[in-house]
């Protein structure tokens, strides 16, 4: 069995490089990109901490939220490309730092 | 139950192998089973495109291939050495690295579509929990290299074609998964061995193996294997490439081996899609006396599967091409809300308390009720469509006449 | 099958071969220029990471993970890059402002959360799965008896998201 | 069971490696004689306008919507069909009702013609 910090450090590195194209990237196509990656570096722990509890067989809770989690992602993609897109329309651009509309 | 890959582990520890070392032959036995396994789908592939050359040939009265070897057997080998020795182009402004990989990605799973299919009762690569699914998994590698290799190739037409190709396969995709869902559920397995098992029909002690699901449920054996023929870009669902019309589509920018790659892919997809259609609708290896004959089993399979593959080239030789408008509409409006509502009449019938037997003859009446209603939505259509496309003179005879044109104004 | 003795090192170079295709693959995510690259680094990072489920012996959601990721995500994120493109091959940089500040937060992030992770005393392994089927319809059953109210609401959730997005993206007259 | 990913671990590495090899010797094989024209963008001998930009419609990213959507409930859809012998009545409705609400958002689409590929 692989020990179960190997998954969370490889988790934790997922969620560090969605971290920062969510922080540090202008395209807001690149940023919804991290917010995945971030949701499968939780799927990632879900999975493990499953894997390595009390009785994998019974208690399957662990799987049940990665699923759950899987779906409110597509969810949530969805809808943020969608509005990316809808405001690619009416702004031409979809850096997040030139959406400056409620500047006052 | 002894699996074959049981039996070469043990066939390797009686040769004397020390105990310690049972992974190891494990893994060679692995290995001999999975070099075989691609082999045998790679020779399949030359006479596949045999075979289907000249039945198309035939359909369309024409000879096809027949120069090279007795009937033209090795015009496909002639055409492997010309590919080989042909100029490996890479356009300038190809993005390099997606533009190698998105050939070796096509072909890349429909080889893994071996893993899973039940030859005979212990002859499956390996029979996974989750063999169904894996086998539609396996289709979403396929459309990300479809998309690797119409952006990569930096042409537009390449790119429109790649983009079209993936709705197509992305808009026939659910209607296959769902109509998979129903052999499934039937089944309650997702183990391609299991339910090749379920599809037994016993009479008394003795095996008729004739319990296949296409009996019970014909309505999702329709919808998947036109799904199944568009998945495979096959005619009548193949306007994206077609060969006589358009230049081949999203892997227009591809010459050689690279080429060869798709079209491989291409073959193989359509014959393994009709191999899944066996494994899940037509009973696998099941058949009178394979219990009793275990060499029968094999040969079921592949003779049903090469009917189904022979059905699908068969459709491609008569059927004309659809618009993509109606393709799609085809796709969400028809075959989706029918398998849908098709899932759902199963869900509640197999919950009622009622016989099974009457169960299965409600699950069939539904299912024929589907086909029935589909027909006569195809057929509203088609009427509604043949409106347009008035003649305008009558011909005399279906060759055309053959007395001289009148001279006008001469 | 017997469990094979050698199976937990051989099963530790599988997973480090399949955590090096996730990493790599993040890491194009985030640091390639072309957007494209960047949806591409991103599906090998899906599939990496339904690899990663399937050592963990999670074979369902392993291949859930490459049913809705690779296959839907990923290409409707392929699909909204062409729709919003004009950028891709330009030359304004892809960071922002506080792309500096984000990467030092991203790597102390990562340095803490790793120091944190071996430090913690794990309790060593959990037990073997003996029947990976029973853990699929285990799956099933709790979806419609414990779970019945997420399970519902999700399905409402996906049609107004289904809703929503449509009325956003569609091309208007 | 996880004895069972190694075979397709094993089978993976094969059918990465027979298209690498069967490229490989073709681009071995075969001659290189590059030149501009030939490695240009191949348009049927017209020479190429411009890059290739060319204006999507928000179709395809529909279609795509749509396919993640109905995917997502079909992977819920696969484990209660395997536990379905083992179900409740009321277990059977709430699948029904989830189902069923698939089947609204696809008439909600059909309703506001994004099914329509025009």
């Amino acid at each position: 069995m692989v020990p179960l910090n190997w998954y969370l450090i490889l988790s934790a590195f997922i969620f560090s490089c969605g971290l920062y194209a969510a922080l540090g990237r202008r395209n807001a196509i690149a940023v919804l990109m991290g917010i995945e990656l971030m949701l499968n570096a939780s799927n990632i722990n879900l999975v493990a901490f499953w894997r390595n509890g009390v009785a994998p067989m019974e208690n399957v809770d662990g799987q049940v939220f990665a699923l759950f989690v899987i779906a409110v992602a597509a969810a949530e993609v969805a809808v943020g490309l969608a509005l990316v897109i809808s405001i690619y329309r009416n702004r031409r651009t979809v850096n997040l730092d030139e959406l400056d509309i409620l500047k006052g | 139950m002894m699996t074959w890959s049981d039996i070469l582990t043990d066939v390797q520890m009686r040769l004397g192998a020390p105990p310690e070392l049972e992974p190891l032959a494990r893994a060679i036995a692995y290995f001999i089973g999975a070099f075989m396994l691609v082999n045998g789908a790679l020779v399949l592939a030359l006479i596949l495109i045999w075979v289907t050359r000249k039945v198309v040939s035939r359909i369309q009265d024409r000879i096809g291939p027949n120069r090279i070897g007795p009937y033209g057997l090795f015009q496909t080998v002639a055409d492997v050495l010309k590919l080989l020795s042909k100029e490996d182009i890479r356009p300038d402004n190809a993005d390099q690295i997606a533009y190698v990989l998105a050939p070796i990605l096509s072909v890349f799973p429909v080889l893994m579509t071996l893993a899973v299919i039940t030859f005979a009762p212990g002859f499956v690569g390996v029979d996974l929990n989750i063999g169904v699914l894996y086998l539609v998994a396996l289709g979403s590698i396929g459309i990300m290299a479809a998309l690797m290799a119409g952006w990569s190739s930096n042409n537009k037409y390449a790119l429109l074609a790649g983009f079209r190709v993936v709705a197509q396969l992305l808009a026939y995709e659910i209607p296959m998964v769902l109509a998979m869902l129903a052999p499934v559920m039937l089944a309650g397995t997702m183990r391609t061995q299991e339910i090749a098992r379920a599809q037994a029909l016993y009479l008394g002690p003795i095996n008729l193996g004739l319990g296949w699901f296409v009996f019970l449920l014909p309505g999702a054996f329709i919808i998947y294997f036109i799904s199944a023929l568009a998945e495979a870009e096959q005619t009548p669902f193949d306007l994206l490439e077609a060969e006589s019309e358009l230049i081949a589509g999203f892997h227009i920018e591809y010459s050689g081996m690279k080429f060869a790659m798709f079209f491989l892919a291409q073959f193989l997809n359509a014959f393994f899609l009709g191999a899944i259609a066996v494994m899940l609708f037509l009973g696998s290896w099941q058949g009178p006396f394979a219990d009793q004959i275990p060499l029968l089993g094999p040969f079921y399979f592949l003779v049903k599967t090469f009917l189904v593959y022979g059905a699908i080239q068969w459709v491609r030789g008569t059927f004309p091409r659809l618009r993509i408008d109606q393709m799609m509409s085809f796709a969400w409006k028809v075959l989706v809300p029918l398998v849908l509502s098709l899932i759902l009449a199963q869900m509640i019938i197999m919950k009622l308390p009622i016989p099974t037997w009457i169960g299965y003859l409600l699950i069939l009446v539904a299912n024929i009720g589907v086909v029935a209603l589909m027909l006569r939505l195809m057929t509203r259509y088609l009427k509604q469509e043949s409106v347009g496309t008035k003649r305008s003179f009558t011909p005399k005879s279906l060759i055309g006449t053959m007395a001289p044109v009148n001279q006008v104004g001469d | 099958m017997p469990e094979l003795p050698a199976l937990p090192s051989i099963l530790e170079l599988v997973f480090l071969a399949v955590a090096l295709l996730t990493a790599v693959g993040a890491l194009v995510v985030v640091l390639s220029p072309n957007l494209f690259h960047s949806a591409l680094g991103l599906a090998a990072t899906f599939f990496g990471v339904a690899a990663v489920y399937i050592t963990a012996e999670a074979e369902f959601v392993g291949v859930s993970q490459v049913l809705v990721y690779v296959g839907a995500i990923s290409t409707l994120i392929a699909f909204a890059i062409m729709l919003t493109r004009g950028m891709m091959y330009g030359t304004t940089s892809q960071r922002n402002r506080q792309s500096g500040t984000a990467a030092m937060i991203a790597a102390l992030m990562f340095v803490v959360l790793t120091a944190l992770m071996n430090a913690i005393p794990w309790p060593k392994a959990g037990e073997p799965i003996t029947d990976g089927e029973a853990i699929i319809a285990r799956l099933g059953s709790m979806f419609v008896n414990e779970y019945v109210v997420p399970f519902v609401l999700l399905a409402l959730l996906l049609l107004v998201a289904l809703a929503g997005a449509i009325v956003l993206a569609r091309d208007r007259k | 069971m996880l004895s069972q990913y190694g075979f397709i671990l094993i089978l993976s590495g094969i059918a990465m490696i027979i298209p690498v090899a069967a490229i490989t010797i073709g681009h071995l094989l075969g001659p290189r004689r590059p030149d501009p024209i030939k490695n240009a963008t191949y348009e049927s001998g017209v020479e190429t306008i411009g890059d290739t930009w060319v204006q999507f419609r928000a179709q395809y990213y529909l279609i795509a919507l749509i396919f993640l959507i109905f995917d997502v409930e079909v992977i819920f859809l696969y484990p209660i069909a395997i536990a379905y012998q083992n179900l409740s009545l009321f277990s059977v409705m709430a699948a029904v009702t989830f189902v069923l609400i698939l089947l609204l958002g696809l008439f909600l689409e059909w309703r506001k013609g994004a099914l329509e590929w025009k």
